[in-house]
């Protein structure tokens, strides 16, 4: 579905990617974990060549992106949903047009789009922010603007730029169940960027370990599945109080 | 040779022999506009500098401004204006400024690009006239002199176009920058202009011109200087330049029936 | 009110709707050709969207041209250029061409800043959607850039206004050619600071009118 | 230290901060927790107030910043460290330029200055970053140069709104390492908004959970310390083929 | 080079001085004060740092009423004030004032709005550090915005090279004047033509200047 073959990417001197292969499947969902730095973010916008890449290729879907561009590229890259690090909203639409305009640019019938929006937010509680501005929201609710802006379209592929990184455990939990389930129930292909050990852990089959730009490992692994937690404050005074272990800092 | 430049007026030669002693040079600013005036100014410049007079032009680009400086005693005279202009001036502004040569008319006329004669203009045409209040008055005037038009009474300080009382041919009057007049002559049937602007069209009043207003009126452009000044020698000494053979073979010969000499 | 306004009303209202008709023409091309223009600006520049060398240059050129121009000799020299297309060069009609035009040149200076100032991750986002050229524009950089757009477009009316003072050249009229005839030049210095008082009053109108809709627009 | 005192806040008619009292022990670290948009960084931004109360009282160092403004606010606030949610980091100077400002403005002496801007730089591992700016930096790198910028002046009290979001677990807990030691060292009293039940757990020795603009609990407890992490990508690998439990999704 | 150029060589020099001169007092005013009177009308509006209606709405107005005046009557007015600080009211030192005075007003606007595209969240981030006002302005404000302000100054400049062919009403001279001069008053077109494209080249080196710059120094 995803093959990067021999990609690299230069910023100025910097190497930022260094010759990385890799390949992700049909209906898979792939985990790309490591330090900070160690070009994660680049190598997903590398993906959608957001960042073309200064040597290699990438194909999706059997479609060289490389070497597309125009119309083609863009058609292409419709397929693909993004969630970015820094969410990139736009700050001038309300909640509601941010999803809207997705849905409008992927030629989303008019009338059914209302329809989807709201059963967006709902994906990630936030029925009742549709009509404010991201500038109005916290941390945890961009995010969410931005995790629903991405699945509207029903894409083929989404690219998860560190999507629970402002969530709360029961919200992370929530958008996980989600995500599993677009994977599951229509077999959207999903490459999750996350330092979050348990993120990965929970959803990935296969995970490729980063370091200074390069490939260090990539793992097979069996999906742990999404655990279920109780919307409910109470959950942390009893995570607080039981003595857990640690692995996840 | 100072003392001999001076001698020949005698009134004052006591003075200048003490002025002498200490400069020799006088400086004479005077504020003007556009050619054939600042080029007579010019003309008159070596002359001036013969008499140990410093003739300095300032030109500048508005025709309200050279009476202000001149009135602030920021120049020492000017050259652009007519007398009823200049008086117009002194009225709002309790100026006193006063005529001190008038050096040419500028023959104002009408042309028109496609008729030949005033009798041809047809109805409803368009006459482009200069937009500032004196001229808009000078060209009026000069169409009711001819009988195209009749004037009112005349109220105010000058003729408005709400003072035409009869318009028989219907004429629409547009008004334009003075310096956009030329540049409208294929634009309108015909327009009332001066030589000076109907040059580079390559007219002149004498063959091109439907009508003229002649020498016979108040408009020559007259050199301009203060009351207290005016008996200034070298405000005499500039008057008298200017009024030399020199310039006059100068208009005749550069600006046949365009500038014709008023002394 | 003063009598000598009294007197002259019907000239000045003449005047102002003059003022207002050559400046609505500025405002109309500015909004129809130098938001385009402007837009393509920024599009053409380096590391953005339409990255063009050739058309950047060129439309730059061009702009720069215009503004170059001191706005007389504009006049003047757009003189067969307005009789082709208004019949005539003189009047109101034939004041709004260089209008016109200097509005293009000036407001497309102040479009390509406003969207110099739009996040280039919202771009990223729209690019990452798939978006047309014509989508980022129209869906994200105006959105993102509108309250700049207002004001920018506020404070050009305002040059705007001022520039039509200079039209009685062509015989545009309006009121600051009004000023400038009846008050300066006839040396009713009264008439003409009324006339002043009634031109601040305009452009503060605008000034707050702009200020207010960029502030309500304004979601950031 | 700190001491919210029956302290409100509107945003329009939406209430995000219903009549809330906290008191936190000088030298304490405290922890905030709750779900996203529960009002975490609406009550850490009234701390020094940078968000006005609509009533109520706020008192840092037995000072009233309520009742404070012009050069004594000011003052009161160089002695408060902050590390936003969203970084707000200067994009127009270089890493070293942003510390370097909350240096100059709390007025540290101009030659110690780089001194320090290097110290800070080597506490969040970026030594290398000092002439970046931050559009050239991941977003973990982002993070980090806030809250070395947070550190630099050596503040009383540091306020610290989501401060590892982007962080991998690695670098994560170097940064607790970090606050760990100059709570211990210099008595810097600590608040942390954090999801992260590891990170609050690490550190904190009080923790109130708050829900929907209230506060649902308040408890105290032992802080567990921070875990000692291998800088290598090996972790990660170790972390993935461990069966390790989930308590932290 | 043109024999027609060579004739008037020492004229055109002396113009360019000129609109040098007159340009440049207008930059140094444009900054000197310009730039706190637009930082000014930002720190005064609603929900800023010195939210002050009283200061705000005095500012605005002021700057509004001089850029209501038609320039020419602008230049008129100000004789009074030009002659007390210059000590006299024509030349190219007097040009100056009005020159001066039009370009605090119009760079101020700039100011602003480039001010007003700094994001929150810096400016929070200096409060919280306890920067005073000044230090929120030249070590936030003023660095944040720093492209925006460049690009406003060139734009204003090019704007003062405009308002500076007007000049010529009080004897200010300079290079645009020294076009209409001879170019409209004395029918010498060719002579106009390459003046102009002298006051093209000038522009596009501005342009170009200002761009350059303000790419360098922008690190969003
Ligand atoms: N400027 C604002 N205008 C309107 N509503 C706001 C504004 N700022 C915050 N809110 C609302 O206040 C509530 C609390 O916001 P806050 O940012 O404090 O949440 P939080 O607990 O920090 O959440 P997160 O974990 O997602 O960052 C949210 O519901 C948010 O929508
Ligand atoms: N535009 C740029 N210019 C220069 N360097 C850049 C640029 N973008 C990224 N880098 C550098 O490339 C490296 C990889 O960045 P990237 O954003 O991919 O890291 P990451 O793995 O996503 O880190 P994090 O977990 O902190 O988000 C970093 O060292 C960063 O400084
Ligand atoms: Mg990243
Ligand atoms: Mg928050």
């Amino acid at each position: 579905m995803i093959k990067l073959r021999d990609v690299s990417k230069r910023f100025g001197d910097f190497e930022a990617i260094k010759s990385v292969s890799i390949t992700v499947g049909q209906g898979e969902i792939y985990g790309i974990i490591g330090a900070s730095g160690a070009g994660k973010s680049t190598l997903l916008r590398l993906m959608n060549v957001l960042e073309t890449p200064d040597s290699g290729e990438v194909t999706v879907n059997a479609q060289a992106l490389t070497n597309l561009s125009g119309k083609k590229l863009r058609d292409a890259r419709k397929s693909i949903g993004m969630i970015f690090q820094h969410f990139n909203l736009v700050a001038n639409k309300s909640v509601y047009d941010n999803i809207a305009v997705s849905l409008q640019l992927a030629g989303y019938p008019r009338k059914e789009r209302r329809r989807r929006v709201l059963e967006c937010l709902q994906f990630v509680g936030l029925e009742g922010f549709m009509h404010k501005y991201p500038a109005q929201l916290s941390g945890g609710q961009k995010q969410r603007v931005a995790i629903a802006r991405a699945l509207a379209t029903n894409p083929q592929v989404l690219l998860c730029d560190e999507p629970t990184s402002s969530l709360d455990p029961n919200t992370t939990a929530e958008v996980l169940g989600v995500l599993e389930d677009v994977n599951k129930r229509l077999g959207v292909t999903i490459v999750i960027v996350s330092h979050e050990m348990g993120v990965i852990k929970s959803l990935c089959s296969k995970v490729t370990v980063m370091a200074k730009g390069e490939v260090y490992e990539t793992l097979s692994m069996k999906p742990e599945g999404v655990p279920d937690i109780d919307n409910n404050p109470k959950y942390f005074v009893d995570q607080l109080q039981k003595d857990g272990s640690r692995d996840d800092t | 040779g100072e003392d001999q430049e001076n001698t020949d007026n005698g009134e004052t030669q006591d003075e200048n022999e003490e002025q002498n002693q200490e400069q020799e040079e006088v400086t004479l600013t005077v504020a003007s506009l556009i050619s054939p005036m600042t080029d007579i100014l010019e003309l008159t410049e070596p002359m001036l500098a013969e008499e140990g007079i410093d003739l300095q032009i300032e030109v500048l680009g508005d025709n309200v401004q050279p009476n202000a400086a001149l009135a602030n005693e920021e120049v020492d005279a000017n050259f652009f204006q007519h007398v009823p202009y200049m008086e117009e001036y002194n009225r709002n502004h309790d100026a006193n400024l006063v005529p001190v040569e008038e050096i040419y008319f500028a023959n104002y006329g009408v042309y028109s690009e496609e008729y030949d004669d005033i009798d041809h203009l047809p109805e409803g045409s368009v006459i482009a006239i200069a937009n500032d209040p004196s001229n808009v008055d000078r060209s009026l005037t000069l169409l009711d002199q001819h009988g195209i038009i009749t004037l009112d009474e005349k109220t105010g300080n000058y003729y408005t176009q709400s003072d035409i009382i009869e318009n028989p041919n219907d004429y629409t009057f547009e008004e334009v920058d003075l310096l956009m007049l030329s540049r409208m002559y294929d634009d309108v049937g015909a327009v009332v202009m001066t030589p000076a602007y109907a040059e580079p069209l390559g007219l002149t009043p004498k063959n091109d011109a439907l009508l003229t207003e002649g020498t016979d009126n108040e408009f020559a452009i007259t050199l301009v200087a203060r009351e207290d000044n005016v008996d200034d020698e070298a405000i005499q000494k500039l008057a008298e330049a200017m009024t030399s053979d020199e310039v006059r073979e100068f208009l005749e010969e550069n600006y046949d029936e365009t500038a014709i000499p008023a002394f | 009110m003063p009598e000598i306004l009294i007197q002259y009303e019907a000239e000045i209202w003449g005047a102002i709707g003059e003022t207002f008709f050559m400046v609505g023409v500025a405002i109309l091309a500015a909004v129809l050709v130098g938001l385009p223009v402007g837009t393509l600006l920024y599009l053409c520049r380096k590391d953005h969207l339409l990255e063009n060398r050739a058309v950047f240059s060129t439309v730059n050129l061009l702009v720069n041209t215009i503004r170059s121009f001191p706005f007389l000799l504009l006049v003047v020299f757009l003189i067969p250029f307005t009789r082709l297309i208004i019949g005539t060069a003189i009047g109101t009609a034939a004041a709004s061409v260089p209008m016109a035009i200097i509005a293009i040149a000036h407001y497309s200076r102040f479009v390509e800043q406003s969207l110099l100032e739009v996040p280039k991750g919202v771009i990223e986002a729209a690019v990452s959607m798939g978006a047309s050229v014509k989508a980022v524009i129209f869906k994200f950089l105006f959105v993102e850039a509108r309250s700049g757009l207002v004001l920018g477009l506020t404070t050009s009316t305002i040059s705007f206004i001022s520039y039509s003072t200079i039209m009685g050249v062509v015989g545009g009229g309006g009121i600051g050619d009004f000023a400038i005839r009846y008050g300066y030049q006839q040396y009713k210095t009264d008439l003409m600071m009324y006339v002043i008082v009634i031109m601040v009053i305009l452009v503060q109108l605008i000034q707050y009118t702009g200020t207010t809709v960029s502030r309500m627009i304004d979601k950031r």
